[in-house]
Parts: structure tokens; C-alpha cells; sequence
């Protein structure tokens, strides 16, 4: 038992951190108020890391890792607030494979067609052979897979496939919404949530952003704290600021725990897998959203201003909260599943 | 203690009532611009003539000379009435106008007071700074005087308004040598002379609500201070605390009706189970009952105010708690309503929720953030040390 | 239009603090670790300074005051955490006098007769001229009369039919808590709540010895962050307990100018009195809870000894809430009965 | 990262299922008392005979020189059994102990550490002082050196176990004119000295958790000081660093038992509607949703520190994390409790809810205030400037 990564997923962590802080500096988002779609090249090299496979056995054409270190690399994607479509990416895959469409898993892996997420918006939404209902398309105006997400599990459809949705603002102006009416489309392939544990793994992924999120967070708001000088002192020696730095970092604390407790215990197929992976998208996505309000917080005035970061992470760690499941199914999950021993 | 209107209140109502039935304009203020400008100038200008302006300021000064319930039943009238937001002329009405009632010389009263009350001029505040926010009184911006005249360099931040306004609340520095809060000195500064720059923020909301301006050797008449040179900072505390005093009274009012709305959102909208109306989702049904009680003790707070303004002209340290409760409220409003809209939350529209909850984060740091209130209610109105680490 | 109290009633606020000050000192929950009922000497004075029926009109054989000076009374009462009996005795006085019993209500006002307050434990409860159901009877160790509460209103039995009820150790070592199980007792008075708005008085006297205690905690607490040092400075110093001193601030102005607004609200009849009362007891028992808890916190590991007032406060507000009427129901009242104009 | 548990793990741990239903003991313990002592060191005594005490302690002091994850094991096994709580042996097990091993003489662990392991000696602390609470440098009471002696007199406090204790880890003042920290030394007291007198102190829950312990002219041995003369501060944070970290493995599972049998409390008990059991409210149920998903995240929190201590002997300062989350958890678990409740909650039972929420204050406070971890998190975790309020 160590939860701590080892040296070989600690290359895979700086290796990652590396190449985000090259390709997708915070600085970008500043550059444009619009959603900026990750270009076709760039998600090429994305491929070429071997990303959208990284948890997929070699035989099935996958990287050969497992969801301990896809949650590494999501945790590295959240900090710096990258578009939901590697996410995506990787439980279509899963999707495909599951559903033995090996051709479409090998085109998603080698990053020929790119994927969005579609979460659903109401409780009438099926999802199946055919998928029914209203969804919401996070990211995809640029995409030519829309992966289709409820609780019954995820189903994926071509984008052209979709038409026109409505395409609404967000809360978060970096990220692209279109709300689709879906009337018995057929699917290219379905998986139900249960089937390879899918949708727990879709909720580690989806909690390892919001883990990034809410530790880009933290670092921000503490390292403004030491240079912001108030009353001729680095506001940071002030407890009520001390204080909801130290919070942020124990609210990190926790959700990063969890959420690496949960990649394993759904790895290894526990019985407890479940509940550790709804526990790790509920305490990091309360981890994200409250740590994104206290970095603004902190940042007093500043921290409204469009021209800081802090107000992006609380706005990103909205989005992500989003993804894969309500509130409300994750709490009645971890109310009912079986915890651990 | 009592409730009781008299009936000269009543019959004020009432015809403050009747007026606003006939005056209310029937279209909406535009969102921003010059047009925006222009149209709380306009309304201001009809309150004017109608005599509704300035409920409680000095008769004088053209003001209604009323004691201060009466401007409460002039606010919730006005929002009974959907009457528009005071808009620009919040500063010059809520602490610009008070300040200049409570510490200006007749000329200054006589020239500024009338021309608010009638939107022939917009203020604008000029306090904050780059280096000094919280710590207020650490603002650097100097100047130097040179005959009849103070020259200005410096540059202020977070003015809102500015852009529009004719007039700004100006602090200084006067005196660099003298002790931190020793060498400030009040000035009224006149945006349109030579060297005053305009330089809008955007914010997280996509609005440009406040500004930074810049002043490069601004020629400002010394005639135009308030209070003694160097002895801004006492003006200044006057000026605070109708900022977090009197001035809430409109937005308490607003703030009750947020929560009536919230309601009604509450009642349209699917709850966190996916099939019942949010309403009948028992945590959030005693969420919105106590809101609403809260609401209503802020209310109270403002008439505590009100009945001890009968009793001194100048608002106490109590007014940080106002504040304090105004802010944490007004965020908590606005996170129930996306706890009740759900995924929804993400569709940003002009006027929804999701904007209100972004927004929120200005109450609770403009006008001093909620720390700084409760070091002042700490210190000031409970009597705890103060910090050394605040210099 | 004032919520300040005028000459008169500053003058009823001082007498009575200064009465308590000398009959009620905190003192006297030192020296024993049992209820103290109270004496019938001082009960006597009580009546002789009229309090019993304070609220009551001269006419009906009451003091001439009303509900506003009552509810001062009763703030001074909850600052030195008095008995529950005085809240009883006030409105069983109104409630006998409603009922056109006025030689019951003579008794109670002249201290012949001592009331405790008895509320309902359950939901089948029904009161009316007989009273049934299961009833926690606070502080009625040694009185003659007891005053059942429920939302239905109020009834006043003897404490004689009641015979011997399950006397339960209480959370607050100095209340007496015995539980009733009544089955169809002829009431001595009955009103209903909604009679001369009796369960909004009732609210509204709750909320203010609510009210005085969590002013009396914000109080303690804030002397002893002066007189405290740690790291050679007053602990007020610091912002942890600054402002932890200033939230328990915020908490008792909501309240205090709530519960005055309530009282007169429901003296005067107003529409929204029944929303106004219960908006001060939810607002004067949240204050009274958290600044009993802040208060603790404040004295730290003193905070938890006996020897200290701290927890005195906290286990009194828990007392004090359970009195007319739950959270529940005041939170249904307060969603759904008209406000303030 | 695994949670593998190696075979021989699994095997322990079935070996320690199978010892622990043979051996805990079958009547409950006293609940105070001199027999509740002996209960506990009885229980202590049948695990070191049984081959089980100080699972990760070095095998040359009794120990089983096992890693730390096998103490979580035996811990799990522990609750699963009902076994008791280790009680009066907490000091010496958690921190006395450790402290030892970290910083004692090949004496001091020769003489202690199997006799806390055979629960032969009982240890209690002596940090706080009376005016040395969350300041616990500025602790006064005095060791004088006199010959092969230290002479201590002085007071401390908040003592738990003192009146049942043989030894005391002491913290005294051994330079008066050296810096705050710099003049504290760290003594291993016998509590049956002449000159020292234990005072117990009752709680709010009418129970003596803890007592004062005062000091007249004890002479204590300088071979019982732990570290160098002056130097007793380093030790004190190791000492700590044991409180805030490892000690709080069996607290965790503790409190985890603790929210299943609230869930059941909250299927057993008529809710805030008055009509369905409380888990049938929206909001009670999602309250207990997630304090549920919280005592996991506590767990996931030390099964982490375990990982920690793979690498290095010390707990580091995100102990103070693990101190903070579970304080704050604790608190909120009973007062949901207590919601849950309603009415009830009133009626005090010994081992009832009522009493579990007054005594959750102690947790907040006792080890080091919610605050100072804060400030410790804040300094030593985050690297933000110390606190120059802090003398």
C-alpha cells in the first residue's frame, strides 16, 4: 500500500507539467474571450504521447498505463484549465473498445477524430443503442465525436450527426456550450455505466481535473498572499488570509487523497470502487469551487478583474463540476454504496 | 420604540406613491454608455422637479429637509414601483453629497449639493490605489501645492463610474513626511481638467463596472478641499462611514426582492432530484425560509441605523455590520440559486443568475472587504486591540 | 418609526439588570450542579415588580406594558440565564385571561401560582379543552402550574394531574427535564395560536431570551479576548479571534433588532407579524447556538472546563430553542407568510 | 501508488482477526476509576504477550518492528472487534513513546519502551501551561540544575490521565535568559516524586478528562532528559509532530463507526417534518452523504501520511491538515447529530449524542487549537511570512 505516485508516474507527471507549460500557458486564455478549440496539430502530439490511450492495455492499441496514471495526467490538464476533450478522448476509447469497435478506438487513439463530452440536462434523456433526450456539449464546436453521458452510462455519436444545437454563453467564456435536442440517434457505440466500471472511471477523471483545478488554486492565492504588500506586510502574515490559504490547502488535501484512492480502488476493481470514486468527484469538486472563490477572495480586487487568472478557476471549476453525474446521484451513491473495510 | 408611520408618513407615501405611478419611466435603462449616463441623469432630473430629490438633505441646498424614514419610504416605494437604480449618481447622493452636507464650506455645499440632486453633475469616488486597498490610508498620490492650487500626480483604481462622471472624492497625499494617516488632505477634483485620465477594467462579469484614472500634474484649486489641509483623513472617516452606513438602504430593499425572485426560481425549477420543483426539496425549502428571514433582519439592521440617525448625523462603527451581513448574504443568495439551477447554471444570460453570482464577489469586497469590517467591528465597535501587524 | 427603546424602557432595562445582577448572579451555577428552582420569596418579588404580567393591560389586572418592554424583560432574563418559568408564567397569564379565567390569571400574576412550560415532544399531540400526547416539561421542578405548548396553542394544567412524570438528565445540568405522557387532561385554559396572536408572543419571548444570551456570550467572550494573552499580546490581537468576536457581533445585532421589530410587529397587529416573530426566534436561536459555540472556542481549553461560564451559555441556547415551536416549523412560516411591505 | 496489501499483510491481518476474537475482553470497560486503569493496562498486557504490542516499534524494545501500515491494519482489526480503546496508554503508545525512539538515550528506551508496551507504565504530558496554551514556548515552569538533579517547580495543565500516570513527558524552562525557545528542556518525570500533586479538572461534560499538575521542588534525574539540556524545544516538535500525524490513525476509524451509527440514528429517528424517518429529508440525507464521502477523504489523508512515513521517520507538518479536517469533521458530525435529533437532543444519556457533541469542543481545542494548525499549515506547509504578533 503507498499512495504516493512512484518514480516512473512521477516522470509522467513532469513530463505532463512540462509540455502544458509550454502548450497551454494560463496566459492564453487572456489572448481571447472566445473558446479556443485545441488545434488539429496539437492534438496530434497529444496522440503522439499516447494520451487518449495512456489507461488502455497495449493489446487493445492502448498506452499500456492504467487510471492511477490517467489521473496524474488530468490532475496536471485541470491546473492549467485544458478543454475537456482530452476527457472525452479517453472514455470514448473506452467506449469503442468496450463496445469492440476497435477501428473507431483506433482512430480516437491516434487522434484522428477528436471528442466532446455531452452531459445530460434532464432526467428523461436514454441512452442505449439510440440516444434520446437534451444534452449539454461542453467543448465541441470543434470536434467530429460527441460523447453522450447520464447515468445509464455513455453512448458516442458523430458530431455532423448532431446538426445545429443551440449554442448558449457560458459562465465560462473559454468554453464552448451547445445545448442539443437528441431524438433516437443511433449510436456508434454504448457502454453502460456498470460495464468496466466506465462511469467510475469517468468520475476519477473528472475529480483529478478538479484536484488540478483547485491545487492551481491554492499555489495562486498563496503565492499572491506573499507579495501583495498591505499595511507594509505580504498580506499572507494576516490570519484571515493565512487562514483561507491554509483552508484551500486542506480542502486540496483531501480531494487529492480520495481521488487517488479512488483511481485504485476502481483499477483493482474493489467493491468499495463506487463509493471512493462519487466520495472523489464530491470532495474535489467542492475542494475546486470553494478554493475558486477564495483565490478571488484573496486576491481582493484584483481577483475580479478579467486580466487575473483567479476568476478562471472558479469558472472552470463550475464546468467541471458538471461532468459526469449530478450532485445528487454522487451524494445518494455515497450514502448507499459500501464504503472500505 | 414603535413601528408607528405618522400620518404626515402615510400621506407621504401615498404621494410618493401616486407620483412614481405617473413618473416611473416606461422604458428600460440601457446597460451602458453615454446613453446609460444620460438616463440616470434624466431620472434624477425629474425626481428633482417633481421635489423628491434629496428626501433627507438640507432644505437649503434643495433638498427636502425630511428626516431619514422618509427616504426609506421613498426606497421601497421606488421598488414597489420598479423605479430605476440610482445608477452614477450613487456616489455623489450616497456619500459624495453627505460628506460635503457634513464637512464642506458653504461654497462648496452651494455649488455641489443642488447640482447632485439635480443630475447636472455625476461623482465619482478617488480613493483606492494600486498598493493601497485595504490599507487605504497608505495611498501615495501626491500633491504639492503651488499658489492657489494643489498639482496632482498619481494614479487611483476600482473608481466606479468614472467614465462618467463630472466630480470625484479625491484623496491625497499632502503632507509625505507627516504620519501615515496625518498628511492626506479631501479634494473635490473636476474630471475634465487637463491631466485627469480614464482607463475602464474589465471584469470577471465581462463589464467594465470601475476604472483606473491617472493624474499627470492636475491642477486642482485649493478651494476646492474639504477639511483642512492634512486633515483629510477625518473627512475621509465621515465619508466611510456613510459608505457602510446609510447607504444600504436601497440595497437592502433590492436585495429582498432578489430573494423573492430566487423564490419564484425555486418553484420553476427541477429540483437536485431531477423531478420535483426545487421548492419541495426539503434542505433547499429551509434554505430559501431562512434567506428570508435573514433578509428581513438586514432590513432591520437599516431601520436600527435609521433610528439612530435620529438621534446623530453621523453613521457608527455599526455600519461595518451592515456590511458585513449585506455581503455575506447577498453571496449566499446567489449561491442557493445555482445549487437550485443545477447544470443550468452554466447558461450565462445578460441579467440571470449566474452573472448575480459572479457580481456577488464585488459586494463582498468593494467598499472594504469583509475582513476589513470585522477588524473594524473588532476594534471599534466591540474595543479589541488593535493589530501591530497594520502599520 | 424608532426600534431604539425610549427613556422609559431604558429605565425598565436598567432596573432589571440590576435586580438580576443581585438575584441572578452566574455565580449561582457554580455552587451546585443540580436545577435551582426558583425560591418562592423571589418568585414574589417578581410578581410584586410586576413582571408576570407585564404585557398585560391594566384593565384585564396586568402591568400596563406590552409586548416591546417584555421582550426587554426578557432579554435581561436570558443574559443571566434565568429560569424558563418567567416566559411560562407570562403567557399563562394571557392565556387564563383569554379564557375569561380571570381569578387563574390573578393568581398567576400575583406569584400565587408558579408555571413551567411544557412542549410538545411529538406530532400526535392534539390541545384543546383536554390536552393529550407526549410533553418535555422544562423547569417544572416545583410549580403548581404547567403550560403545554404545541402549534395548536396553549394549554395550562396542574402540575398536581400530571402526577409523576420520566424525570431525564437535560443537556443543560441546570434545567429540569422531566417528560410527560398525558392522555386526555381536562384543561384549566386553552388558546388557540392563532388567539390574540398568543404563539407569536411567544416566539417573540423566546427570541428575546435568545437573544440575551447570545449577547451575553458575545460579551464574555470579548472580555476575555482582552484580558487573554498568549505570545505576549491580548489574544483579541489576533485575527482568528477578532474576528471570530466580530461574526458573534454581526450574529446578535440580526437578532436583537429582529426580535424588537417582531415585538412590535405582533403588539400592533401587523400583517406579517406571525412571519416577523418567527424570522426572531430562527435568527435569536442560530445567534444563541453559534455564539455559544464561538464563546468556547474564544476560552479555549478553559472553554470546555466547568469551572468556566462558556458552556453554561451553550447548553442554555439549546434549552431556549427547543421552546415554541421547532426550526421546521418556523422555516415553513417564514417561506410561505407575508413579509414587511 | 497500490493499495495492494502484500499476502503476508493479509495473512497478519487475518492472524489479528483470529487473535482478537479470542482476546478482546468480553465485559466493557469501567468508565473511570482506578479499575478503568487496570482494564486498559490489562488490555495492553494481553497484546504484548499475545506478540501484538507496538506493531511498527523496533524489535529491540518489544516492538514488532513492522511498517506502518500494519498498525492500520491492526487498528482496522481493532474496530471490526470492538476491542477496546487504548485509553490511559495513549501518550505513551503515540507520542511518549515515538518521542523516545526518535530522540532518547539507549537508557531511556531500554527502561520505557517495553514497559509502555507490556502497559507495565502508564505516561501522561506536560506541555501546557496556565498561561502557556496555543503559546506553548512561553511555558515558565523553572528546572534548576542542582548536582546530578533538575529541581522543577511550576504548574501545567490540561493533563490527561495525569491522576493515573507513572511517568510525564515535562517540558520545563532550564534557561531563563535565552530565547523563547531556546532554553526549554524535555524531561521524563516520575509522577511519584514527593512535590508533585495532580488536581483534576471537570469538564462541561461533567467528566475530569483532564487534570492540573503542580510541581514543588521535584527532583528529577538530568539522565532522565530527552535531548540536551536547552534543547528541548527540537524534541517538543517531534513529540508534536507524533500527536498531529500518526496518533490519528485510530481516531479516523473511530469516527468513521461513529457516521454509520448516525446514519442508522438518522433511520431511527422521526424527522425535522415530524412525520418520515430523518433520512428521508432531502437535506439531512445529502448532510450525511457527504460527511460520509468526508471520513473517507480522513482516511485517504492518513493513509497517505502512511505512505509518508515509508520514506522518512518524522510526520511532517501536513499533520496539521489531518489534525484540522478531522477536528472540523468531528464537530460537524454531531451537530447533524443533534439536528437529527431535534428535541431529543436534550435528553442526556452517558454515552448518548448529547454528550458526544460537548465533548467534540475538546477536540477542536485539545492538541493544538483549529487556529494554530491553521497557522502552521499556513507557515510550514504553504511558506507564508510568520506572524510578527507572535512574540
Amino acid at each position: 500500500m503507498n499512495l504516493l505516485p512512484d518514480s516512473q508516474q512521477q516522470e509522467i507527471i513532469d513530463a505532463t507539467a512540462g509540455f502544458l507549460e509550454s502548450e497551454f500557458p494560463l496566459s492564453r486564455l487572456h489572448e481571447s474571450e472566445e473558446p479556443v478549440p485545441i488545434s488539429r496539430e496539437l492534438w496530434q502530439t497529444m496522440a503522439e504521447l499516447g494520451w487518449f490511450g495512456l489507461g488502455l492495455s497495449e493489446e487493445l492499441g492502448g498506452t499500456g498505463f492504467t487510471l492511477a496514471e490517467e489521473a496524474l495526467l488530468f490532475r496536471e490538464l485541470g491546473r492549467v484549465l485544458a478543454p475537456t476533450n482530452v476527457l472525452a478522448a479517453s472514455l470514448a476509447v473506452r467506449v469503442a473498445s468496450l463496445a469492440h469497435q476497435s477501428e473507431l478506438a483506433e482512430s480516437i487513439i491516434g487522434g484522428n477524430q477528436r471528442v466532446a463530452i455531452a452531459e445530460t440536462a434532464d432526467m428523461e434523456s436514454t441512452l442505449g443503442e439510440n440516444v434520446t433526450g437534451r444534452f449539454r456539449c461542453i467543448d465541441g464546436s470543434d470536434v467530429e465525436l460527441v460523447l453522450c453521458s447520464s447515468a445509464q452510462g455513455f453512448a458516442l455519436v458523430t458530431r455532423d450527426a448532431l446538426g445545429q444545437g443551440d449554442v448558449v454563453p457560458c459562465m465560462d467564456e473559454h468554453t464552448h456550450l451547445e445545448i442539443f435536442d437528441i431524438g433516437g440517434l443511433p449510436a456508434l457505440a454504448f457502454a453502460p455505466t456498470e460495464m468496466d466500471s466506465i462511469q467510475n472511471r469517468g468520475s476519477v477523471l473528472a475529480a483529478s481535473m478538479l484536484v488540478g483545478s483547485s491545487e492551481a488554486a491554492r499555489d495562486q492565492a498563496t503565492e499572491y498572499a506573499k507579495e501583495r504588500q498591505q499595511f507594509g506586510k505580504p498580506i499572507g502574515v494576516f490570519q484571515a488570509i493565512k487562514h483561507k490559504c491554509a483552508d484551500m490547502a486542506s480542502r486540496c488535501e483531501a480531494a487529492t487523497w480520495q481521488t487517488f484512492y479512488a483511481a485504485l480502488a476502481v483499477r483493482d476493481g474493489h467493491a468499495d470502487a463506487t463509493f471512493q470514486a462519487s466520495a472523489a468527484k464530491l470532495l474535489s469538486a467542492k475542494a475546486a469551487t470553494e478554493n475558486g472563490q477564495a483565490n478571488i477572495l484573496v486576491h481582493g480586487g484584483y481577483g475580479v478583474t478579467a486580466e487575473y487568472d483567479a476568476h478562471l478557476f472558479l469558472k472552470r471549476s463550475h464546468v467541471l463540476d458538471l461532468l459526469i453525474g449530478t450532485h445528487g446521484e454522487h451524494l445518494t451513491r455515497v450514502l448507499h454504496e459500501p464504503t472500505a473495510a | 420604540m414603535d413601528l408607528d408611520l405618522s400620518s404626515e408618513d402615510e400621506r407621504f407615501r401615498e404621494e410618493v406613491r401616486d407620483w412614481l405611478h405617473e413618473n416611473v419611466p416606461k422604458e428600460p435603462a440601457p446597460p451602458y454608455g453615454p446613453e446609460y449616463r444620460e438616463y440616470c441623469r434624466q431620472w434624477q432630473r425629474t425626481q428633482f422637479e417633481g421635489g423628491w430629490a434629496g428626501i433627507s438633505w438640507p432644505s437649503e441646498y434643495g433638498g427636502c429637509g425630511l428626516p431619514p424614514i422618509r427616504q426609506m419610504i421613498w426606497h421601497q416605494e421606488n421598488a414597489r414601483a420598479n423605479a430605476p437604480a440610482v445608477g452614477v449618481n450613487f456616489v455623489g447622493l450616497n456619500h459624495g453629497g453627505p460628506t460635503l452636507i457634513a464637512c464642506g464650506t458653504e461654497e462648496q455645499k452651494a455649488y455641489h449639493l443642488p447640482r447632485i440632486l439635480r443630475g447636472d453633475i455625476v461623482w465619482c469616488q478617488g480613493f483606492s490605489e494600486p498598493s493601497a486597498g485595504s490599507d487605504l490610508a497608505a495611498l501615495k498620490t501626491r500633491g504639492v501645492v503651488d499658489g492657489d492650487d494643489l498639482v496632482v500626480n498619481g494614479q487611483k483604481i476600482w473608481t466606479s463610474y468614472a467614465e462618467h462622471a463630472d466630480f470625484q472624492e479625491l484623496l491625497v497625499r499632502t503632507d509625505p513626511d507627516a504620519s501615515k494617516h496625518g498628511g492626506i488632505s479631501w479634494l473635490i477634483c473636476d474630471m475634465n481638467l487637463p491631466g485627469v485620465e480614464v482607463r475602464p477594467i474589465k471584469t470577471m462579469t465581462g463589464h467594465s463596472h470601475f476604472s483606473e484614472v491617472f493624474y499627470t500634474d492636475v491642477r486642482i484649486p485649493l478651494s476646492n478641499m474639504v477639511g483642512e489641509l492634512n486633515d483629510g483623513w477625518r473627512v475621509t472617516m465621515a465619508t466611510l462611514s456613510f459608505e457602510r452606513g446609510t447607504a444600504f438602504m436601497s440595497g437592502q430593499i433590492e436585495l429582498a426582492k432578489v430573494v423573492e425572485s430566487l423564490i419564484e426560481l425555486a418553484k420553476n425549477t427541477t429540483g437536485p432530484d431531477g423531478r420535483r420543483p426545487a421548492i419541495q426539496d426539503d434542505g433547499i425549502a429551509r434554505s430559501l425560509g431562512m434567506i428570508r428571514a435573514e433578509v428581513s433582519a438586514l432590513r432591520c439592521l437599516t431601520l436600527a441605523s435609521i433610528s439612530r440617525a435620529l438621534e446623530s448625523e453621523m453613521p457608527g462603527p455599526e455600519g461595518s455590520i451592515t456590511k458585513l451581513f449585506y455581503a455575506d448574504l447577498s453571496m449566499r443568495v446567489r449561491q442557493l440559486a445555482l445549487e437550485i439551477l443545477g447544470g443550468q447554471a452554466l447558461e450565462r444570460t445578460p441579467q440571470g443568475w449566474t452573472n448575480e453570482y459572479l457580481g456577488a464577489f464585488n459586494v463582498a469586497i468593494g467598499g472594504g472587504t469583509s475582513e476589513i469590517q470585522r477588524n473594524i467591528i473588532g476594534e471599534r465597535v466591540l474595543g479589541l486591540p488593535r493589530d501591530r501587524n497594520r502599520k
